[in-house]
């Protein structure tokens, strides 16, 4: 089974995993996040676009999973922080 | 505070081919959400290894080995037909053809419209990007009134070419008892896996044609942003296209 | 035999690679010259490799794709890959230093090959300038390695295409020009 | 489970479209699907009536492009599936078919040709024979039978399972709206009782076991990006197609030995030729007899020996030349000049060849 | 009334498919009926960007079946009319074609070709070559066009037109992908400026006055009831074709006098043609050139003058063979070898023909 | 007391050719009492030079050379298409499609659905009589449940092969504003004539597409006397399908 | 214009014109007769088969035309006797 | 040459040339002959001439049509148009009486045929025994000019196919006899 490579940052509640050969940059899990936490990171993503990191909005995660629901590439995994 | 991961597994359905991760669609293509939400039916159903996938040509075709499933690709609108073949000589599998509207609603309507006559015990889903796709954007049964596209490079004209097709609506016309109909949107993952388990679970009650449209976004042909995309999805699509389920069978595997 | 010269651009979707390929050739056509400009296109609309094949001629051109090109310009590892078949003993080639270590393997030895030039083009665009001239500096290293049209003629023509940018914010014609100046110097 | 349709031997006197309904139970085919055309229509009439008593299936669909796609279907499956069709409905059928080329999905047509071009009669022709060679956007991958009466129609229905599924290859039964409706004696058997073991079928999709744990998936593609990937893939298909095609070419010929004029005909018009020939002969005139029988691959080399010398070679056709085309394509670089009689959508009779090449020969 | 789109000579570099709907524009076309598949997309996107401005129409249909369907509706009325396609598209387009065959219905169709068989790829490729010109269930009683480039494309679009109405036979023009994508420099003028006189159309039906009363009414009927009627038919539609193809032939011939081999190649595949020949004879190499410019009916009888004597004829295809069917069928008879080059979806380049004349003539 | 006459004329309509009289239907068939009353509505609106009549592949080809008006055979299931160019081309001719159910339902269903969905300015009508006659009886879209057809010999199954098909509710759930879509019978004549009338001036207004099914008879194919070919028509065909108007364009040219 | 021979009953409310030439003994119009007053006639008709005539039954013609309207191929023209 | 006999039936679609045909050719294949027999079909299932071609021989049969009939049966007016091309010397030309003035002119002249011979099929039907019954009256006569079957083999071939009716009828069965002989006798 294939691994994939992640990035971890934890943010309020919510562990956010990236995995960057998976993310294309659309950017359609920024504009959902209802906490606008969301925001380019500088790190690229599969297609050399840059891909999403939390903690850019005045609002931290509240592990919601909205994102990783929403993400058309499984690129986004959130674990609750307990 | 980011860490670096080399044995996280991404939160993808158990069914989904890791292998030929990433997929090939589009960035913010909403193919993948409705894949998505159709590994989740599947894995929640068990029943991978009874699926057989058959994919159109159009954007879908990028889905041949998407799924840990035997998968066909087949011509431009022709997946029902094939899938039809496929489930008439072996009825013990789960047959699911993948489609897009023009696939669907314009050149393989003939077979959608049968297959809803004769209820094909298939599920059959669409995926409504009001555009086509895979050629670059033309004009689709399904584009909106005024919408430009590459064949209605002044907009669509109501007057020239028709209202846009509701699918959901014709083919919930036409099939008979324990057909399952319904239109999902993917800014509604979970109520659109939802619609898609009740098709396949149709399916496996053998009650009768199982079809779900599936809103869904194109920023590549939309030239949108991410913003713009889910506003063209969630404000004029839905508005011109509602959700919901057209046509449930009852518990007996009747249709309401 | 003639003075047809055969160029090959091979990237990843968004480097641009069409575009340098769709003004330079529109360019030498208006200098009076027989082009060809062919993409290469598939099934994908994202996600391949991207390739430009241009033909430059004062005679009429003939099959609009070549197994030989004059110039191969790759930019990423798949173009590496992709452009391998079109290399031969005549051939310059341009790679970006932005490549791994994988794809180098691939490169042509310096003796199988007229000329190899690795240039920083993706580096110098996303740090000295801006991403978004990464294709014009490719432009320029073209126009370096080919007489197939004047500077000043692309200039004009990148005046023409960009006519509202550049005077709604003249320092973006400079950074293009500087680009484009950048590109040709690299490959000097 | 259901015996067998056919146990021994039954000489029957009937129609050649019931002809194929027996041998398509015969050869254990599981399921046809159709779309009604005459002259095939008799085909579904017959099986739709026997299937239910010998548990198999039938599937009328909403038109020929289905019908082929859906026998595409169901041959994906693992199962033994054909069609039947003719006319217009052979033209929409070429695109199910190229996918089957591509592919390699054994489905088996029945073509029982009409008059055309278009909808034209509904009565007999050859003129469906470019098309079932050569058409579509591809170059021909198929296997196609030309018969000539309901001996043939009975043993190339169930030979044509045995090609398809063996070599993996769409294969064409080629009869018309004569032999569909005509009546004569034929003999059904049992595949069996002629040593005829039916070649295993094998599923493309929905092997057992569950996908990427037990075994990989299967996927079945017919889309390729570069123009590279797809000359492999043709390659391919004609490197597989040439390895087979020798073993499978059948041809018929007799008189050749002496003969100053071969006659060359395929199918129900090969008949003709064939009394002519014979009658000929009765009279003297040293006259040969060549049938192609499979018309792809096409017994070039064979005919090519078969006239060798000789004074002409009479091509007949009820078509403007269809299979003069192959002739032409096989034996250039001969130089024995070809005589077409072409009849274009209209059957030949033995006695307007037997004046004709008493007046070639005059 | 609109002006005319192009008044005086215009030379512009743009892509193939933007030339056809510019020509299709010059020659008066009032409808395009379309349906989008790569590589045509092009014409119907500058086509529909065009046409309002001039007064033109589109109708965009619900697949290939139906657009070329539509046409042949639209052209019954009298007014000039055209579709595009391409690969499974043609094989679609195929059932109008019949129509149009057995009615006289002078339909205009671009063919894009792409690779086959199936879906294949939407790049380029030759294979459409055998259904163009023979495809369906008749005898192919259309004119094809086979274009080298966007010069070809403008002229042989706008002439296709006029032949369409001027014999009433259904006629393609036929490019491929490479064309339709590529930009090179093309020639825009209208066509009276070239002494081109549109022919006029007449209306099949619908003209004026009150049928059975001023006039008789008029009925097209596709459907025969015996078979001799049909033979009649068929020959009346073979004679009218004959009647027109020597006039309308069309070739190209380059270095034959002296030449020892010749290569023949048609559409762009006989750019790399012509221009290997030139390095060749650069080379001293005697070598000649033959391009077929109407595939059907094909120039056999200026090709045979070309080749009598030769060495050999090397026949240069992205198809296996397609034209080369064509070629023995017309050549039966001489004895000049043929050599294949084919490269069926891919292109060809004059360097690889250079090497292979090279190899040939060691 | 019988007296013979050289030089009555019939009750024909007008626009009915007489030359090709009496017209090659089989005895008992339909299609002359629809053809009745479509010839009677081209009278009454005095539309006859401006006609384009257009039959399917099927008995309707035999009317060929039934009206004086222009007439073009098409192929099976393309005469929707057909029509649509004409009208496209010459929008001012009245554009009228004959067709029978396997064309239109089945084969050339594609076109049907779409011509609907683009509201195409042209008149189709289809005769239902429950089989594909021209080629001997074989099962149509439209068979009854339980009726034996030469591909039915068993009866039409609803659980292999559905239920037939109900196409002007099809179609009125696919056209848009203006578009005009009724089911008469042969059973009446005279309703059925006013369905025609108003199809044809919803073409005249150019509204929208206009679509009419009439019921019809097929006593050859049946095996039925005329006594039971008019008690199935009556009473097992009215019975699935309901005669009557589902969608009316308002005064101003809308559909209510 | 072409002419066609036609047979006039009289009987009851109506004339009976029955063109032979067109009649092809259907027999629709005499199940639909409301006075069920039609029947078959010596004369054959176009295909040979027996043309009809009024007069068969209990009751005579109205001249509701039922029958004219019915008949397929226009073989019956009814002219209500005044 | 051989024995073959190529015989032509052509009349109105109701007079049943099919099954006279499909029971001739059936019982003289049942008594070891080779046997063709093919129906004309067209577009339009009424309304047309229905011709019956049969062939009947101790060899292989070629063409499943002919050219020349050794015995046409032409049964109408149209018939009689529909068979002419197939007329030659060695014809017997069978035709009923019922058919019209102007059919007569088209019908063979007497020295252009083997044999001409009118029956009065139709009248013996309709008068003297039953409408139903003219065609067998008609494979009466087909067998009185052939050898193909003895009458012996048709009785039971008529025994055979109307079994039920002739046993709650038995005076059909004799009709049918009748029939059958007075067709042979009209011929002889
Ligand atoms: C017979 C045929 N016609 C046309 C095409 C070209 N074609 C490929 S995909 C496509 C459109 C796909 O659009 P849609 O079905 O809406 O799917 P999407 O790509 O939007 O997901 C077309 C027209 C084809 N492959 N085959
Ligand atoms: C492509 C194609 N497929 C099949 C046919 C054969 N065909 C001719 S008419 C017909 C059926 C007609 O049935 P329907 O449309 O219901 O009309 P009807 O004859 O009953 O009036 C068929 C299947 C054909 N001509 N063309
Ligand atoms: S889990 Fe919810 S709150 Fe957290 S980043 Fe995702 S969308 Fe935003
Ligand atoms: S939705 Fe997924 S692919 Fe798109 S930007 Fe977010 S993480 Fe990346
Ligand atoms: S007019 Fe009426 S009453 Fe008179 S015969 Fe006809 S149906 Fe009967
Ligand atoms: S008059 Fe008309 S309805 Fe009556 S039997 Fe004759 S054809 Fe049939």
């Amino acid at each position: 089974m294939r691994d994939f490579k992640s990035v971890m940052t934890e943010n309020g509640k919510g562990k956010f995993y990236l995995f960057t050969e998976l993310c294309k940059g659309c950017g359609l899990c920024i504009e959902k996040c209802p906490k606008h936490t969301i925001g380019w990171s500088e790190r690229v993503g599969i297609y050399g676009a840059p891909t999403v990191e939390p903690g850019h909005g005045e609002e931290d995660c509240i592990a919601c999973k909205t994102c990783q629901t929403v993400c058309p590439d499984c690129a986004i995994m959130i674990e609750k922080i307990k | 505070m980011a860490v670096e991961f080399n044995n996280v597994a991404p939160a993808m359905p158990a069914c989904w081919r890791k292998e030929t991760k990433t997929h090939k669609f589009c960035p913010g293509c909403g193919h993948g959400i409705v894949l998505k939400a159709l590994g989740e039916a599947i894995d929640e159903l068990g029943i991978q290894d009874k699926v057989i996938f058959s994919v159109d040509i159009g954007c879908c075709l990028l889905a041949i080995d998407f799924f840990n499933c035997d998968t066909v690709q087949t011509h431009h609108g022709r997946t029902n037909a094939v899938c039809a073949g496929v489930k008439r000589a072996t009825p013990d599998k789960i047959v699911i053809a993948y489609m897009g509207d023009g696939g669907g609603y314009a050149i393989g309507s003939q077979h959608l419209v049968n297959c809803a006559a004769r209820n094909e015990k298939i599920t059959s889903i669409l995926v409504n990007n009001t555009n086509y796709g895979m050629t670059g954007g033309q004009m689709a049964p399904t584009t909106l009134p005024g919408q430009k596209t590459e064949t209605s490079p002044y907009g669509r004209s109501v007057e020239q070419q028709g209202e846009p097709t509701h699918g959901p609506e014709m083919v919930a016309a036409m099939a008979g008892q324990g057909a399952y109909v319904a239109r999902g949107t993917v800014a509604k993952p979970k109520q659109l896996k939802n619609y898609l388990k009740k098709a396949l679970q149709a399916q496996l009650n053998g009650s009768g044609f199982s079809f779900v449209e599936a809103l869904s976004t194109c920023p590549t042909n939309w030239a949108t942003n991410a913003q713009k995309t889910w506003a063209f999805l969630e404000n004029e699509m839905q508005a011109e296209y509602p959700v919901g389920e057209f046509k449930v069978p009852e518990e007996g595997g009747q249709t309401k | 035999m003639s003075d047809l010269k055969r160029i090959m651009l091979a990237g990843e979707g968004g480097q641009g690679v069409q575009s340098v390929a769709a003004i330079l050739s529109e360019a030498s056509y208006k200098t009076g010259k027989q082009v060809m400009y062919i993409p290469n296109f598939g099934v994908e609309q994202r996600g391949g490799v991207s390739v430009a094949f241009m033909q430059i001629s004062s005679e009429a051109i003939g099959s609009p794709k070549f197994d030989n090109a004059d110039l191969i310009v790759a930019l990423s590892d798949r173009a590496v890959s992709r452009v391998k078949m079109y290399v031969n003993p005549n051939t310059i080639y341009v790679y970006d230093a932005n490549i791994s270590e994988e794809a180098r393997t691939h490169l042509p030895k310096a003796d199988e090959v007229a000329k190899i030039v690795e240039i920083p083009a993706h580096e110098i665009a996303n740090t000295e300038l801006h991403v978004r001239v990464f294709n014009v500096i490719i432009m320029g290293a073209v126009l370096g390695l080919t007489d197939m049209v004047s500077i000043d003629v692309i200039k004009e023509a990148l005046e023409h295409k960009f006519a509202k940018k550049f005077e709604a914010n003249p320092a973006l014609r400079d950074m293009n020009y500087t680009a484009l100046e950048k590109g040709m110097s690299l490959v000097r | 489970m259901a015996t067998k349709p056919i146990e021994k031997d039954t000489n029957v006197f009937v129609t050649g479209n019931e002809v194929v309904a027996w041998a398509a139970l015969a050869a254990d085919a599981k399921i046809m699907y159709g779309y009604p055309i005459t002259p095939q229509n008799e085909i579904m009439h017959y099986w739709t009536r026997l299937a239910p008593k010998h548990d198999r299936n039938f599937l009328q669909t909403e038109d020929e492009l289905s019908a082929g796609f859906t026998t595409c279907g169901g041959v994906l499956t693992g199962t033994r599936a054909f069609t039947a069709t003719a006319g217009p409905g052979t033209v929409l059928m070429q695109e199910p078919l190229t996918m089957a080329e591509m592919m390699r999905i054994p489905i088996v047509v029945v073509v029982q040709q009409r008059g055309g071009p278009s909808t034209a009669t509904v009565i007999y022709s050859q003129q469906e024979v470019t098309m079932c060679c050569y058409g579509g956007n591809g170059e021909g991958f198929r296997v196609v039978y030309s018969t000539s009466g309901h001996q043939d129609l009975y043993d190339y229905t169930i030979k044509a399972f045995n090609t398809a599924w063996k070599y993996s290859v769409p294969t064409i039964v080629l009869g018309d709206g004569y032999q569909a409706k005509m009546r004569e004696a034929v003999t059904m058997y049992d595949p069996a009782s002629r040593g005829i073991v039916m070649e295993e079928t094998k599923p493309y999709v929905g092997a057992p076991g569950k996908p990427g744990v037990d075994r990989d998936p299967s996927f079945f593609k017919n889309t390729y990006n570069t123009e590279e990937e797809l000359l492999d893939v043709v390659n391919d298909l004609k490197d597989h197609y040439d390895s087979f095609k020798d073993e499978i070419t059948e041809y018929e010929e007799a008189f050749t030995d002496d003969a100053e004029i071969i006659v060359v005909g395929h199918g129900v018009v090969s008949r003709a030729c064939k009394e002519a020939v014979k009658n000929l002969r009765k009279d003297g005139y040293k006259v040969g007899y060549f049938r192609p029988i499979t018309l792809r691959p096409f017994p070039g080399k064979q005919l090519a020996a078969a006239v060798a010398g000789k004074q002409n070679i009479l091509v007949v056709e009820s078509a403007l030349g269809q299979m003069k085309r192959f002739i032409t394509e096989d034996l250039y670089g001969l130089t024995v000049p070809i005589t077409g009689y072409f009849k274009p959508g209209k059957g030949v009779s033995s006695d307007e060849l037997v004046d004709k090449v008493k007046s070639m020969m005059k």
